[in-house]
């Protein structure tokens, strides 16, 4: 299977796969180890909710006020932008040259621009 | 007139009542339990919890002084990742449903330490009339050592700590000390 | 945005959560359960929940004799329990009208104000902490040592007609060498959390306490001094050796959480220049009184007002001639400054209210008695 | 020890309290002894009225406390003031076990939380009090601890003075 792979010029993708089988193994083997050699206790008592102490009161599925999606937007901004940084490396490897940090910080002013946009709608005031 | 009132609160603490189920672990040879058991006893993580007089020991224990870090010893918020529970301090009636429920809410394996007299069997504040405490941790969950003081320094807390080092290790750092102590004995 | 002055249980809707800042939290100095009701992260109720430290103290004074309670005044407080074993003896000396040597009160007013100092360390570091600044905590607890290792080194608990022991050679140098180091670190502290803009901004005009609201709800202590009323039972009503020291009350007026951080700060020079006096002027002589071994104070009751590190206490001893107290009711200040919580808290996020809390400074047995 | 001896707020107080509740007995304490200057022994009517009075001139309320003499209770309130040089003034209620007293939180709103404590110890309840409830024994507890027949005091056992 991956002769022919190889051969259609996809080796490139084998990189992709290895590092898509360790992101899945390490968590996975974690778990495991930790079911298979830790003592565990089951019981209603050990799964309850955690409120300091204290039976919580009423459930946590009601309806939350539009500021918390708001922050989740902003916060999703930065979040994203830090996945497309990874392939820089890959792209800009024409060799020393401070062009390639000059884009970076272009992409990075313009996706903040979106976070002083909410800002300036009042996003943050939370009221 | 009868004195009315109730005697201290005496539940047997043998039979608890076990509302949840221990499952040793599946994988339970000797020498892999005791090679994990050397590495909880470095990185035991208390449970924030102080009551009263005691609670303040605690943190003097956990400051700059007597600084319990130095034994991997990380206080921790929440029942959930905390492997010791310390009671410090006096347990009145309305806190034993609160005890109840962080020791049931964390995680094996998991210790007691009891600690101060109030905690062990109710100290200064237990005698026969008494309607507001219980006397004493062992009345409502489990304790594997007890720090008696009132309250314990700082170092008797440590001490406390290092005991339940040598339960969990089932002495074998100690056996290792006595082994090199009669080693450089008989050298000598 | 509901408007937290018309709400209640039956109008709650599905927007509003319940929630308990429980007896367990590391913000609560304790075990105080804190009742918050949210909309969202602004609070619109808090009501707290107390009794979760209560031992029944006033119900043991009922069946024990004058010195077999002296071990229970330093466990109400336990932060400031040289204050109020302190109090219960003068209260004890007021009824039976026992006369204490001016040593002794010189000795009694200083380790007073030592414990003072240490309780404003936690007090006020542990403010810090609770808006997430964990140096000053630890710089707080280091300089407390010191003052631990001092006054576990002459242990002058307080007994009916003057102190245990008497003041050694080395406390006395002990003590001189702590006042300066402690004024060399006031300046520390000053740099390291009084200006730092996080800080400041957390702390301002955040928990307002009016004079009206403090007069309501019978707030004493810092918390009060904080508001802009400058009572402080030391002065007002001059007891023990107070009247021949010359120090003054520190206030300010905006009664935010950084006025009250700031009177605490002020409050330990103050407690510092008590200290250096009463040390300059230590008068000889007998350090205890001639007190029979059980003390039977006559029939009737008093009232003895002194100040703690939280506020105005108050021992109300009704004696019936026998040796044991026929009712000895202690007036907690936390108790009454705990309760300003429920007035001025609505209307702030839900971190603000830690930090209302820990301005506030209650320790939870001292409340619960 | 000198302590300021307050003779001119003291005496307006004393007229002032003389036209609000006529009916009350005051008495002049020795501060010294007793660590009050002015006490009140009054009725439980004219209990708002004089808290009303007290809250006009100023003073705060430092507690509210009771004591059991068995038959009946005292009510003790204690009013302090700020500002000048303080002093203390004592209101003491005589209570027969089954009477309901007033509560006074309209005027004093701390008194809620003294009222529900003194509720919790004595199980005097108070009328017109908002939730008059238990505040720190816990709620599902039927006894009154501070009672002299509850527990171990003077009048249940006989307590050795030495061993207790």
């Amino acid at each position: 299977m991956f002769s022919q792979m190889v051969q259609a010029g996809l080796g490139e993708f084998l990189f992709v796969f290895i590092f898509f089988l360790v992101g899945l193994i390490l968590p996975l083997s974690m778990v495991i180890i930790n079911f298979v050699l830790g003592p565990r206790i089951y019981g209603k008592k050990r799964l309850a909710t955690y409120e300091s102490g204290m039976p919580p009161i009423g459930t946590a599925w009601m309806q939350f006020g539009a500021s918390y999606y708001l922050f989740a937007l902003i916060f999703l901004a930065f979040d994203v932008d830090v996945l497309y940084l990874f392939p820089v490396l890959l792209a800009y490897q024409r060799g020393t040259g401070g062009f390639e940090l000059i884009e970076l910080f272009i992409f990075l002013f313009l996706i903040s621009l979106a976070i002083v946009y909410a800002w300036r709608k009042g996003a943050f005031r939370w009221r | 007139m009868e004195v009315k009132g109730n005697g201290p609160i005496c539940i047997p603490s043998r039979d608890l009542s076990q509302e949840y189920v221990e499952s040793p672990a599946v994988v339970g040879f000797a020498p892999v339990q005791d090679l994990l058991d050397l590495a909880r006893v470095n990185s035991l993580w208390p449970l924030t919890f102080g009551i009263a007089c005691c609670a303040i020991e605690m943190m003097a224990a956990g400051v700059a002084r007597f600084d319990w870090d130095r034994f991997g010893i990380i206080p921790r918020g929440t029942p959930r990742q905390s492997d010791v529970m310390v009671v410090a301090g006096t347990i009145p009636h309305k806190l034993v449903s609160t005890i109840k429920t962080l020791y049931d809410q964390m995680p094996a394996p998991r210790y007691v330490i009891a600690m101060g007299n109030c905690a062990i069997s109710g100290g200064p504040f237990s005698y026969d009339g008494q309607y507001a405490i219980v006397n004493g941790a062992d009345k409502i969950i489990p304790v594997d050592v007890y720090i008696p003081g009132c309250p314990p320094r700082p170092e008797a807390l440590l001490q406390g700590f290092i005991k339940i080092q040598t339960q969990i290790t089932k002495g074998i750092i100690d056996a290792n000390r006595r082994a090199d102590k009669a080693a450089r004995k008989h050298k000598k | 945005m509901l408007n937290p002055k018309t709400i209640d249980d039956a109008s709650i809707d599905q927007r509003v959560y319940q929630l308990n800042l429980g007896p367990q939290h590391p913000s609560t100095h304790g075990v105080m359960h804190l009742l918050v009701t949210l909309d969202g992260e602004v609070v619109l109720k808090v009501e707290p929940v107390i009794g979760y430290s209560h031992r029944g103290h006033e119900k043991m004074a009922e069946n024990r004799t004058y010195e077999q309670f002296l071990p229970n005044p330093a466990r109400m407080d336990y932060l400031s329990g040289m204050i109020f074993n302190h109090g219960y003896c003068m209260a004890v000396e007021k009824l039976c009208g026992i006369e204490v040597p001016r040593r002794a009160e010189y000795i009694r007013v200083i380790t007073s104000e030592l414990n003072r100092i240490a309780s404003h360390f936690i007090g006020a570091m542990d403010y810090a902490m609770g808006l997430g600044a964990i140096t000053p905590f630890l710089w707080g607890w280091d300089d407390r040592e010191h003052i631990l290792d001092l006054l576990e080194g002459i242990t002058s608990y307080g007994r009916f007609g003057g102190v245990r022991n008497d003041i050694t050679r080395e406390f006395y140098d002990g003590t001189r060498r702590f006042i300066d180091r402690l004024r060399g670190r006031f300046w520390d502290y000053e740099n390291l959390i009084n200006q730092n803009i996080i800080f400041i901004k957390r702390s301002q005009d955040v928990g307002v306490i009016t004079k009206e609201v403090a007069l309501d709800y019978g707030v004493t202590g810092p918390t009060l001094r904080g508001s802009g009323v400058g009572y402080d039972v030391r002065k007002r009503e001059p007891y023990s050796a107070y009247p021949e020291f010359t120090f003054e009350i520190p206030t300010r007026e905006a009664g935010d959480c950084l006025a009250r951080y700031q009177v605490r700060m002020a409050e330990m020079e103050q407690s510092l220049n008590i200290i250096e006096q009463a040390l300059d002027h230590l008068p000889p002589g007998p350090i205890r009184a001639k007190v029979p071994r059980f003390v039977t104070p006559p029939e009737g009751d008093c009232y003895c007002a002194f100040e703690s590190a939280r506020g105005a206490v108050g021992f109300y001893i009704v004696s019936d001639g026998s040796r044991i107290p026929y009712r000895i009711k202690v007036r907690a200040p936390s108790f009454s400054n705990l309760f300003v919580l429920t007035e001025i808290c609505p209307g702030h996020f839900l971190a603000d209210v830690i930090a209302i809390f820990g301005s506030i400074d209650v320790t939870v047995p001292e409340i619960d008695r | 020890m000198p302590t300021a001896e307050p003779t001119k707020p003291l005496e307006n107080i004393r007229n002032s309290l003389v036209q609000v509740i006529p009916e009350a007995e005051l008495l002049d304490r020795d501060y010294q002894e007793c660590g009050y200057h002015l006490e009140v022994r009054l009725v439980m009517r004219g209990m708002r009225r004089m808290a009303r009075e007290m809250k006009d001139r100023r003073f705060f309320l430092e507690t509210i406390t009771a004591v059991d003499f068995l038959e009946y209770f005292h009510l003790i309130y204690l009013f302090t003031t700020y500002n000048e040089a303080s002093f203390r003034v004592m209101a003491r209620v005589k209570l027969l076990p089954e009477v309901r007293p007033f509560s006074v939180w309209t005027i004093y709103p701390e008194a809620i939380w003294l009222e529900r404590e003194v509720y919790d110890f004595f199980g005097i309840r108070f009328e017109g009090h908002p939730d008059l409830k238990r505040i720190i024994n816990p709620d599902d507890v039927d006894y009154f601890p501070l009672l002299k027949n509850f527990g171990k005091t003077k009048f249940t056992t006989d307590i050795d003075d030495i061993l207790c």
